[in-house]
């Protein structure tokens, strides 16, 4: 439930009502950002966001999506580790 | 970085696929004696089907789709509570394009569109408020529909609406929680779940804590997932991991997106703008305590039940799922869907008897769009 | 000149002078007919030939908004006609073109919807030889309708139709798919959606005549319209009576219609085209018909996307970029823009 | 049966199973098209003859209301289109159907339209071999509008047209003027008038075979469609050059045609028909066309009633019962009731 | 008996020709100097078209075309104000075929439907009433238009409104009156009428003692007559008559249909409805002294005068007619239509310059269509 | 000006709003007889009257109707004999 995308702001569109442009793949469409608006509105500008029914709901936390991407890497390496010597073990069982 | 494509990615999903097998292994998980999993969120259930996941994982897994799906839950009643609006006259009655063909009674928006009410597809809120904006001489009723990532979204244009003195725009509150329909599910004695796929989305909105008490009180793993394929797999691992070792908590998988305490804006807005029915109907499960929102007497002027004195503001009908229909059981997952007697016979997505066929959401639409009923035929 | 009105009134539907006029001024004297008669007589050699069949389709264009970014109402009618005809192995030869009109349109709309049709049809090789003009009273039509029909000839001994396809044979596509349904989504503006993306509106019958030149033993083909390239793969494997297998990896879609996918949770592969075919060829052929669609403009981002097989006969399964699969079935009704 | 909605929705239109249910329930089933290509593919030996022509025509249809006293827009749609063919000197053989279906039409609607289409068809010898459906949001069509285009082939030497009239043909039609006309102003009930009258709306394609095999010289033809008798006559006279004389006495009408008339200030001249024509034929062979019209029963009420003259070209006179004349103009735009 | 098809017989009209054709050799007409006779109404100049009996009768009986057409004496300003109560919001604009080609100033009220105002022809004002009583959200308005002959009706019908306190119907009340222009016409030094047809659907309602000053004040033969060709021919008949015998009266010739007092119940509910405005706009003649009627204050609510604040009780627009166009001078006939300089050339059906050429009943519209013009022209 | 056609009330139908139904040839429409009605509304059936904007205007009088054609008659009559008379003068001057 609840489709949400990530889009990226590009412009602020209306300040006063809190309206800001989000791109999504070259996409565009005006959101509301009260919800992920803390500081200045043009802190926001290039920052990613969860984009829900016209809303940005929520600020990408880019270092926390850098860490599960590296911990994803690294359980493909450790895998791919066990494999080759899973592989190891089979040539030599097959050597045997 | 996109934070799309990059949890995409084939090779770390074939990563976690072998370390799923290996944790399944582990605790013993067979296919005559799965892991069973609840993916609450139908969202999660799309995407399962959409990448075939359930296909890949190791055959000890199971999904159990679960009543995460706003349409899906909506009862019957509710949809001729809909159409009773929307065909007042001088009614736009505005929904997302997921109601539209959800059965009543009688029959789905679309058919009374047709009919001759005047409903309009939004993608957004906003744009009925727009719409109000634009005419003042008729009257805006939005279809509140959703759960709480949605439910920020109509609080805030209420907000709005009543900034602007906006006389002409209305709410028709169906916002649900999911907290509320898990106890119930949990409290089920019949029931046999090994742990939960929490819904990201709605996490981004309250954040991880509201599932505490699945952990503590039911002693079941929660995993909050995000909606790629890797988010899925990832947070299936780290149910099996914590089952392996003994673990239930609730662990956060989605945190580029859902901070642990969720988003203070939205949560504010929502207090601010309603409040928790007593109880509220949902289709299958029945009335559930405390499991929806009404909106509070300050903002009564944009509330539809009032505005109209229909929903539980009216006389509310009770109405029974249509006979042989089993949405109940496949949503609380005692059930899957080729199971109920009706799907595929007298349930199709060209004739639904259950909205669970309706929704692409909906688990027995899933099963008969990517194909696992029919491939399961063969 | 004698028309002067700035909208078509009621007046120019009646048949007296005021439809002469707006016919004679707008219409006919840009398709230029052959004579004023009710029908146009028209001398068909192609047709003598023995063995020639005559191919005969019909199409309604009710697009909203009329013109958008890569076309207007007017290409649409023009090449849809045309592409049903090529895309049935007939040579496109002359179409009809049938006006409704509700009171108040802007005749400068009229003209320029016209001007494309007769640049479109000049393009695509084929004469508007007969048409007719309605005039409907307001908020009895949605500004204007037009309905062509075609007539094309089918050559002697050519064989096309999606009960041909056998497993084994190749899928290509001519370009990247869902740029026409997404430009027109973003378009109607009740979205509140923009985008960079242009229709991909094009008259498809020399690009069709290329890839039978190089595959002459192409089995089927279908212009990808409403339903998209789903549909068309479910009609043709019913049709076939065989299964069709494709690649979600080798499917071309442009950025773009990936993100109005996205945002608005629809499936690109229902997403409406309007200068896109699919075409089943013999293995052997699909090099060949794959470097002649390559060689014109509307074929540039061709491409193989699957193939006909043995099993699941009457199924399209795709292999998702992920490895796994799934069946891509028919829609039930129009694909809706969902949150959930 | 998987059509079970009473009223057509936009989902009917969506390009998925539920347009396929349509078309198959409710026009496949009845029309039954040869095969389900994208364009019907026809072998017509009939073309093949040297000299053959070809030919080919559209119209649209969009009446209100949909059903009236002797007919429907379906009956409309396929007589019309015979018409053109027939009075073009062609033989009339497919036709295409193409209809644009507003949001909320009933589905009984449109079977009982299509039924008589089917009909009809049948009757005028022709078959409706390809077609099209589009579905419209409510408010963007008037329910149904219907398009037809028609082929047909001239045999070779038959040679008709406006432009072949002679001085001293003999005109005639094949019935009482004005009947569609008066029915449908009367059945749109806003004027509240009602009457006994129904629409002379008939396919004249054999009436049109048994006038060219009595009168072989036969000129030219049309049907009294948009703008009536006046109309038709005003184009003959301006293609031809010469002018036409014809007698108000020799004008066939009802009472309750020239009584609609009087009421509304209207001129039953312009009243449109929908299965009445003119015929232009040489002076000698007016007796056995006239004979050969009478001997049908959609030309029972057929009778001479003027003849091109050299005079006065391209205007059409009229001698009135009362010795005086006047010309008969073309209308402007359409005949408006009027009190004074 | 008809009452209608009896009245064409053309052995009657032989007979009738006959007879004008000696007296006009009595009274020594010929075509340099004939007898003019004005028919004052635009119905008997559409007869006489129609029926050729301009061309029939005795070249020294010239037939002069009146301003008896009240849509070829509407004032563009009027139509512009027809069109500006069409498009207010809400507004449904009710009235006769006729006016709907007439030009504005800048539009017709055709052009101002196609542009987008509700505007909708009615055969009757009963049938504006009746779209009032069903359309209770919007204001129908009606166009009333016409001399003595329509008056009743939208009397009568503002009566029944009246009674039913039908709120959202309203009259845009245009009606005029026949002898004041013709007593204009006769004070102007430069006319020469030798006799009058007059209109008998006007007396049918008013008698024939309103055109005895006709007679009495200006010596000038008045016969009212009916709209049949052998009326026509016979009221010729009686006014040269007239002439001959040196008479000057106002005879009946339509007594089948006008009573000599006219309708005593038309003429009450006339008298009940409306009043007579000081002065009126024709478009050719200009102003002419008590010409028109507006609605009494008793019936303001009926008044869309009023209740929009146009025409006589808004700003009033002073449109000069459109260069080049004679119509005054051909509706007082001291110009033949072909003798306009814009006929068939700035002015014709297709795009009328002035509203004689709009009007089936106008002269101009009369001499083109029935080719009067073009016949003369060749 | 003002179009008004004979039609024959062949039906009272309201009444209480002094409706009636006119038959023009067959033509029906329903019409107000208020400036027509002057007794009892059945005394209307069978009657003729001048139709106008849907309002029966006036009855139509056949007496003066049968004078005016009898008027017509005559003079035909009385023309005829003048022709025949001329054409008589004719003879006898052609014979002279
Ligand atoms: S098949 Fe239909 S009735 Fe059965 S559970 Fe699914 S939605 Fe409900
Ligand atoms: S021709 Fe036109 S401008 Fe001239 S008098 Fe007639 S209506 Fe007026
Ligand atoms: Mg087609
Ligand atoms: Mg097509
Ligand atoms: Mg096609
Ligand atoms: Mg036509
Ligand atoms: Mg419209
Ligand atoms: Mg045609
Ligand atoms: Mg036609
Ligand atoms: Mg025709
Ligand atoms: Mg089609
Ligand atoms: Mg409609």
């Amino acid at each position: 439930m609840c489709l949400g995308i990530p889009g990226q702001i590009v412009a602020i569109t209306d300040a006063g009502r809190l309206m800001a442009m989000a791109d999504v793949s070259g996409v565009r469409r005006e959101v509301n950002v009260a919800c992920v608006a803390e500081g200045p509105l043009e802190d926001l500008l290039g920052r990613w966001a969860l984009i829900h029914v016209g809303f940005a709901m929520s600020l990408i936390d880019e270092e926390e999506a850098a860490k599960t991407l590296a911990a994803l890497h690294d359980l493909g390496e450790a895998q791919e580790a066990l494999a080759q010597m899973a592989e190891g073990d089979a040539a030599l069982e097959g050597r045997a | 970085m996109k934070f799309a494509s990059e949890f995409r990615d084939p090779k770390a999903a074939k990563a976690l696929l072998a370390e799923i097998a290996q944790l399944a292994d582990r605790i013993g998980a067979t296919r005559e004696k799965p892991v069973a999993i609840m993916e609450i969120c139908g969202g999660h259930t799309h995407s399962i089907f959409r990448y075939g996941l359930d296909k890949l994982v190791h055959e000890g897994v199971e999904f159990v789709h679960g009543p995460g799906c706003p349409v899906c839950v909506l009862p019957r009643a509710r949809v001729d509570e809909c159409i009773e609006i929307a065909e007042k006259s001088g009614v736009i009655f505005t929904t997302f394009g997921d109601a539209m063909r959800v059965p009543g009674s009688k029959r789905s928006l679309l058919q009374a569109k047709a009919a001759g009410a005047d409903i309009r597809m939004v993608y957004s809120p906003l744009d009925a408020l727009e719409l109000a904006r634009r005419n003042p001489e008729r009257e805006v009723v939005f279809f509140g529909l959703g759960f709480e990532t949605t439910t920020p979204s109509t609080a805030l244009a209420i907000q709005q609406a009543a900034r602007e003195g906006l006389a002409n725009f209305s709410v028709f509150c169906n916002h649900i929680t999911v907290p509320e329909p898990i106890k119930a599910l949990l409290d089920d004695p019949d029931m046999r779940l090994d742990g939960f796929i929490g819904p990201g989305h709605v996490s981004m909105v309250i954040g991880v804590h509201p599932y505490d008490f699945i952990a503590r009180d039911y002693h079941k793993p929660i995993v909050v997932a995000g909606f790629e394929p890797t988010d899925l797999l990832q947070s299936v691992m780290m149910v099996l991991r914590q089952i392996a070792e003994g673990r239930a908590e609730v662990e956060n998988q989605y945190a580029r997106v859902v901070p642990e305490h969720g988003n203070a804006v939205s949560l504010a807005a929502i207090a601010d703008v309603y409040e928790k029915r007593p109880s509220f109907e949902w289709r299958g499960l029945g009335e559930i305590d405390a499991s929806g929102l009404r909106i509070r007497p300050a903002y009564r002027a944009f509330d539809a039940e009032e505005k109209f004195g229909v929903g539980y503001a009216g006389v509310r009908t009770e109405l029974a799922d249509p006979e042989g229909c089993a949405c109940g059981a496949v949503m609380t997952g005692r059930m899957k869907p080729v199971q109920c007697p009706q799907f595929g016979r007298g349930c199709t997505p060209e004739m639904p008897l259950g909205a669970l066929m309706v929704s692409s959401e909906g688990a027995c639409a899933a099963y008969w769009q990517y194909g696992g009923a029919r491939a399961a035929a063969e | 000149m004698a028309l002067r009105d700035e909208r078509v009134t009621l007046a120019h539907g009646g048949g007296g002078t005021a439809m002469r006029d707006l016919i004679e001024e707008v219409f006919t004297a840009v398709f230029e007919p052959p004579g004023m008669e009710d029908a146009a007589q028209l001398s068909a050699a192609a047709l003598a030939e023995p063995g020639a069949r005559l191919a005969f389709t019909t199409d309604g264009f009710v697009v909203t908004p009329l013109e958008f970014p890569g076309g207007d109402i007017g290409k649409l009618a023009v090449c849809g006609t045309v592409n049903d005809l090529a895309v049935s192995g007939a040579r496109p030869l002359w179409l009809s073109a049938a006006f409704v009109i509700e009171e108040g349109t802007e005749i400068a709309l009229l003209r320029r919807i016209v001007a494309t049709m007769a640049r479109e049809a000049e393009a695509a090789g084929v004469r508007i030889v007969t048409g007719d003009t309605k005039v409907v009273g307001r908020g009895a039509c949605d500004r204007v309708f037009v309905t062509t029909a075609g007539v094309g000839v089918v050559p002697p001994g050519r064989e096309m139709g999606a009960g041909r396809v056998r497993p084994g044979d190749v899928g290509l596509v001519n370009g990247v798919l869902g740029d026409h349904g997404a430009t027109i989504l973003a378009a109607r503006g009740d979205l509140a959606l923009s985008t960079a993306l242009e229709s991909d509106c094009a008259a498809l019958g020399h690009l069709m005549e290329a890839v039978l030149a190089a595959a002459p033993g192409a089995r089927a083909a279908r212009d990808l319209t409403r339903g998209g390239l789903a549909s068309a793969l479910n009609e043709i494997a019913g049709a076939a009576g065989c299964g069709i297998e494709i690649s979600e990896e080798a499917l071309p879609l442009r950025p773009e219609v990936s993100g109005m996918c996205e945002i608005l949770g629809l499936d690109p592969l229902y997403l409406a085209n309007e200068g896109r075919l699919v075409v089943f060829v013999p293995e052997a052929e699909a090099g060949a018909a794959l470097a002649a669609m390559r060689l014109r403009p509307e074929g540039q981002g061709a491409c193989i996307i699957g193939a006909a097989v043995a099993a699941h006969p009457g199924q399209v399964r795709m292999r998702t970029a992920f490895g796994g699969a799934r069946i891509v079935d028919m829609l039930v009704g129009e694909q809706l823009p969902r949150i959930c």
